[in-house]
């Protein structure tokens, strides 16, 4: 018998008894934290620096990068604590202000406590960021920092603390694997509010604004691709069959995303771009995110081909149907990816569906009743994202004013919020 | 003398050095030019948004000539840079009143 | 007993004994997957397009991406089925259509099989990206698409089900670690094959056609140095001293590669030239990769020397004498290199060299013996692949063209082929 | 009671017990070699060459190539044998000459013994490569190679033997993390004497030489940032709680040390830049090295902060005070963030300072008596690396001489010592 | 005929293109330069060192015109391309002894 | 007037600009062009492959200025740009017939 349960220790994976920390999964999560900050930096910075014109560069490249370094420091004092210690339905609580009793030696599950403090702040990073593309080349510097901040705490980590955290959207059983809820539809919505109230860039539509870098964009979008295996593939914060499948759908749907979009616009317009390609990629990889650990691969293409399909139309009407000048249009791409990828988890995760099976949907849900709390998920961070958001800004407005001069932003923001110029070749 | 500025087609740059060279013309001036013209620009495209650019890419040549010579220049420049397609460009012909070299302080003549 | 037993059982490696994952060599393997994309996208994009003119750039780009989107969905749907499915000795079979059956739980030694299959098409995307540096600046965007697709089926997969899928190259028992024959020599050959087919840049080889861009050229270089950390690393498809020793000797190689490159450089022409440097290091990369399993670090040493010396002569035989323009050098830096690293393996994998030597021979193999079946793996690969390249070439030149007409080519394939410009600073 | 050993084994995490080899450490540790290659290629490469003049960008990419390729060889045939093979105080021994007796078995604690030397070989690589920043714009490129290899050997080695290798500061109880005197102090002191010896660029101070390319040196700041969890995260040898917890607080310094830059930059001058935060970033990570494996999160914070005043104000004194034309500020960054990191660790590393607190110091030891033991060391490795230095620099000079003419410094590095254009857009 | 270049600020480039446009100026060329005049430049801040940029993006446009049209050209000209403030820029005019297509070999009126 | 053309070498640019600056005249436009001449371009390395560039890069300085000023402006150029060595580049003087500035519509002397 004692030989029997021995064979049985010895066979099984470590992590079925470690109540300790485990290596494995630990390894994977530091490197998966790697790849998430190498996302926003320089992965994001490079894809939305490459698409503003020359003369802002250096204000697209500098706001990611002070977003990164206040949003770390935000969320070592309050952020973590607000998403993920112990509170109620809405709201985590204080008592890891400054990651108090977080050591080197606290777990989270079996991984360092630390390492999920810092995973998770990479999270928390790259949102805001996403959300500079929709007031992108004219809003005030100081106002981004001041935005960034308050919409970090007050819209970012209570969301997350609602799907992640223990909070009321978990508890109801949302199926959000990487952020499809919590990051892209709070930072798609978030940039559609702010480029409606910041209002559109001197000259949109009529004059063209072309991208002045695109081999800056591709590059950025390659890091993207890389990274989000970090993004998804991390967020099953094990090195295990649940992580790798993660990955292989998140690619996959990369990949069906590019195809699709590229294949569209060649249709539509007789010639495939690159641009198109690498935004099909993006739209493919936000779409995913929140099914990512649920789908199966040939759920996963089906994923990457409607996005593809839903978010390049989704650019169409925004931009040039109703002429909202979400510059880099965050919206389109991350906040519609998000929302039908959110959906569209509840139908795939079934194990009903042949080829097209996930990996089932937890016990006494059905497809219908998942899509249920898919769309109260949808709807609550919807809403709730886009009034706090509108709020914080008027707010800003009033503090800092929200947007430069009608000569600065002629001038262009790199000369005149930072004194610097991007080339000098 | 004569200064004579030409607008080509940028890769047509090496073929008309090279013809000034035969008629002994030493040295050219070559800046980075847009131009509008005939010639149609073409499309751009990004994210669905169509952009029609009008500016074309082209060369501006200079140079300093000794009246003389003038005809002789404007041959070797028209003969190797046309392709009979619009937008091969012009020649433009003024009067230079001085030149100076300014490693010598050579003028005119001795300048070119 | 038993206490010995438990004692044994604990001081082994979890591995041994784990007929299960290993979460170790899964975190890895999850790892290296990242780093092997990231070798292309954005890597081998960048290394190659600065390499070309600036009007030019954008394809570049844009083909190693959709080559990407397009590979991946290929690779789901049948490639990885031909290359690994049970079959015969030359070809897999389509049981594994789709990936039907590799879901979350399924293995593949000890790592989920959704992961090897996925670690794997990072492979197959990088061989046809490998091989546009051949035709870069000339082909139509539709035959690039075209021909990727029928070369990763007709040559890929099948090749790659020869050496590491239980066909009949390793059934002889090549030696090939990470794929000098299936990655290298197959990417070199197709190239040169195109480039003949196709014929010469305009202008070639008279008008020089310089780098536009060297500083994404080494970027790109770098980002290959790190990328291929993964790509030999994790072709031990664990976590261990032969993953490890693999990446040194995979340093070493390109390290040695480079410097013997840029000193033979220094010594023939009077400068040592970045471009040089960094060629050289591919070269070492490259050649190394079928041998890096296998050998020592003054092994590895050996291998990049000769790799820098050898590929040197190659590019200037191939594109100065011959004038064929393979226009990126794919032939005499991959090709070459694969060819000689899969013939050097079996030297260096001796462990009769003293320092020089490697982790041994396999049981009853000499070094000559080893070497003839090197030899004819190298001669397997490089005549099927020409000539099923050739023929793959003449069906798509019938189906879309190949090439531009001159005109096009002039205006550049970025505005021709895909309405956008690189710069616009 | 055996169950119950059986229980506590199956509780333990496994590193306790294995005397082999630990998967989940190496494969953590096979990553972290790849960030750290990654931080010099082509992080600090791009880092470095956006700050230059175009007509000097791919001397300073090639220098940091060329570097990478020489030093990993004399890494391998007697750098890391003179710092890690057992030996006396000072200097290792040769006994490892050519990583001799390295084989795919050997360990180095609980990890393979070649990718320890190889995690290795990646700091040795940075180093050298640190230093070019003193020099930048007018060193020959064949004293640039004799320098680093001599220095490597003379300066980089022992002192790694001192710190890590069982030399006498590591006797003597030194706290040093990832290489805040390793690296970063003899990094800054040898591009400060270097500078010196070498004297300032012509033109220098009154001509303004601003960086080329903004963009170029933003995107290697963020491979900084990225890397630096694999060179700090990597030094715990270990996928657990202190490898966690090292790259939290490397990241919060990093953050603390940009907003902290940027913030005293803005209200000094009125602007905030993007130049500004990435430096500050560069000197909080720089800070942190040392103590990285000792501190808490708020530590970390407090570190950062330190690391942006400090620097900031030796950036100006060196430059704009002394007139010292360390081109590329790598003492006021590197040197001085090692010098007070190195110090600051002894402080933050003492369990007593609430929040404040770190891992605590070694048994006996309290923060004043630990303060004496940093202070040694910080000036041995100063004085040591500058005398060294200086030395070095003269032989070289009479070898190769070390700078350019007047007249090729006025052409650019790029065309005089390799004969290429960074850029032909 | 004449040979007018102006030197305008950047953006206002596609204005002065319409106005040519609508007097009948078919052909420009235009090149990106670097002015210094009355009109301050910026400020660079570089790790606290602060620099004084003095040059300012300029487009020059060259046109050659008819001689008649001179008038009408610098009105068009000016009148867009004027915002009042300092660094509106200059028109330069100077005389034009012969114009070539390349294209056709036409010369002079023709060739505009 | 006078239409002053200079053909410098880059780094000389800062010194010419002061130089002028001494002798009155307060505003110039200046280009990047490539130039060929006299003084021999280098070489370039790729992979074996070596190209000889013969064009340099110089600096075009066009100034504007009432033909009175025109030798000292001459002089000015002259005496800081040379350095005894091939390739100091020239200056080209033409007639200027009419100056405007755009932001007053001042005509030209008053527009220098
Ligand atoms: N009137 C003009 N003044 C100055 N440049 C002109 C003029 N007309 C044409 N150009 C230049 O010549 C180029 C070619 O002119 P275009 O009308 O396109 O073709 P073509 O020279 O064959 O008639 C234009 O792109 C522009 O740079
Ligand atoms: N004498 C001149 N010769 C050539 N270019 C000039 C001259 N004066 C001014 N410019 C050009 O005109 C531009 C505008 O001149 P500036 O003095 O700044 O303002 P404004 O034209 O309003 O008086 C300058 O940037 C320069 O390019
Ligand atoms: N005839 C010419 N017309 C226009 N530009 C010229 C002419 N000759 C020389 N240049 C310009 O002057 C520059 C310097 O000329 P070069 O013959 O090299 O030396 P130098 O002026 O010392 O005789 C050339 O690079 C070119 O830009």
């Amino acid at each position: 018998m004692k030989k029997l349960l021995l064979t049985l220790l010895a066979l099984m994976p470590m992590t079925v008894f470690a109540e300790g920390l485990d290596g494995a999964n630990t390894s994977w999560i530091l490197t998966s934290t790697a790849l998430v900050l190498f996302m926003t930096l320089p992965g994001l910075a490079l894809f939305y620096g490459g698409l503003v014109r020359t003369k802002n560069i250096l204000s697209v490249l500098m706001q990611c990068f002070a977003i990164a370094g206040l949003v770390s420091i935000l969320w070592l004092v309050a952020g973590y604590s607000i998403a993920f210690a112990d509170g109620n339905a809405y709201f985590g609580s204080l008592s890891k202000f400054m990651l108090i009793g977080v050591t080197e030696g606290s777990l989270s599950g079996d991984i360092p406590e630390s390492l999920f403090a810092l995973f998770q702040m990479t999270f928390a990073i790259i949102t805001p960021a996403l959300i500079i593309g929709g007031f992108a080349e004219r809003m005030k510097f100081s106002a981004v920092l001041l935005f960034s901040a308050i919409w970090l705490i007050v819209v970012y980590a209570p969301i997350t603390h609602w799907v992640w955290g223990g909070g009321w959207l978990q508890e109801m059983g949302l199926l959000d694997f990487a952020g499809g809820t919590v990051v892209h539809i709070t930072a798609g919505v978030a940039a559609l509010v702010a480029a409606i109230v910041i209002g559109p860039r001197a000259g949109f539509p009529n004059k063209p604004m072309p991208p002045h870098n695109m081999t800056m964009t591709i590059t950025g979008a390659a890091m993207l691709w890389v990274g989000w295996f970090g993004f998804n593939g991390g967020s099953a914060l094990a090195a295990n069959g649940d992580a790798a499948m993660a990955m292989l759908v998140t690619h996959i749907s990369a990949a069906a995303g590019a195809m699709t979009w590229m294949f569209y616009e060649w249709i539509k317009y007789g010639k495939p771009t690159a641009l198109g390609a690498v935004t099909g990629m993006v739209a493919g990889l936000g779409t995913i995110t929140p099914a990512s650990g649920f789908v199966g691969p040939a759920g996963g293409l089906v994923i990457g081909i409607v996005a593809g399909i839903v978010c390049f139309n989704a650019v169409i009407l925004i931009k040039q149907k109703w002429k909202i000048d979400d510059a880099l249009d965050v919206f389109p791409v991350h906040g519609v990816g998000g929302i039908i990828g959110t959906l569209m988890a509840a139908v795939f995760a079934s194990d009903q569906l042949g080829v097209f099976s996930g990996q089932g949907l937890a016990e006494g849900m059905t497809i219908m009743s998942q899509l249920q709390v898919q769309a109260i998920g949808v709807t609550a961070t919807f809403v709730y994202t886009a009034i706090a958001t509108y709020i914080i800004l008027k707010v800003v407005g009033m503090i800092t004013g929200l947007r430069v001069s009608a000569e600065e932003e002629q001038q262009g923001l790199d000369i005149v919020s930072h004194e610097e110029r991007g080339y000098d070749l | 003398m004569k200064f004579v500025t030409a607008i080509l087609r940028p890769h047509k740059l090496d073929d008309v050095r090279e013809a000034l060279s035969e008629v002994g013309v030493s040295g050219i001036t070559v800046t980075e030019v847009k131009g509008f013209g005939r010639q149609k620009g073409h499309t751009e495209l990004y994210r669905g948004a169509e952009y029609q650019i009008d500016f074309l890419p082209k060369i501006k040549l200079e140079v300093a000539i000794t009246a003389s010579k003038l005809d002789e220049v404007i041959e070797a420049i028209s003969g190797v840079a046309s392709s009979g397609k619009v937008g091969d460009g012009k020649i433009f012909v003024s009067n230079l009143e001085k030149v100076i070299r300014i490693r010598t302080g050579e003028t005119d003549q001795d300048a070119l």
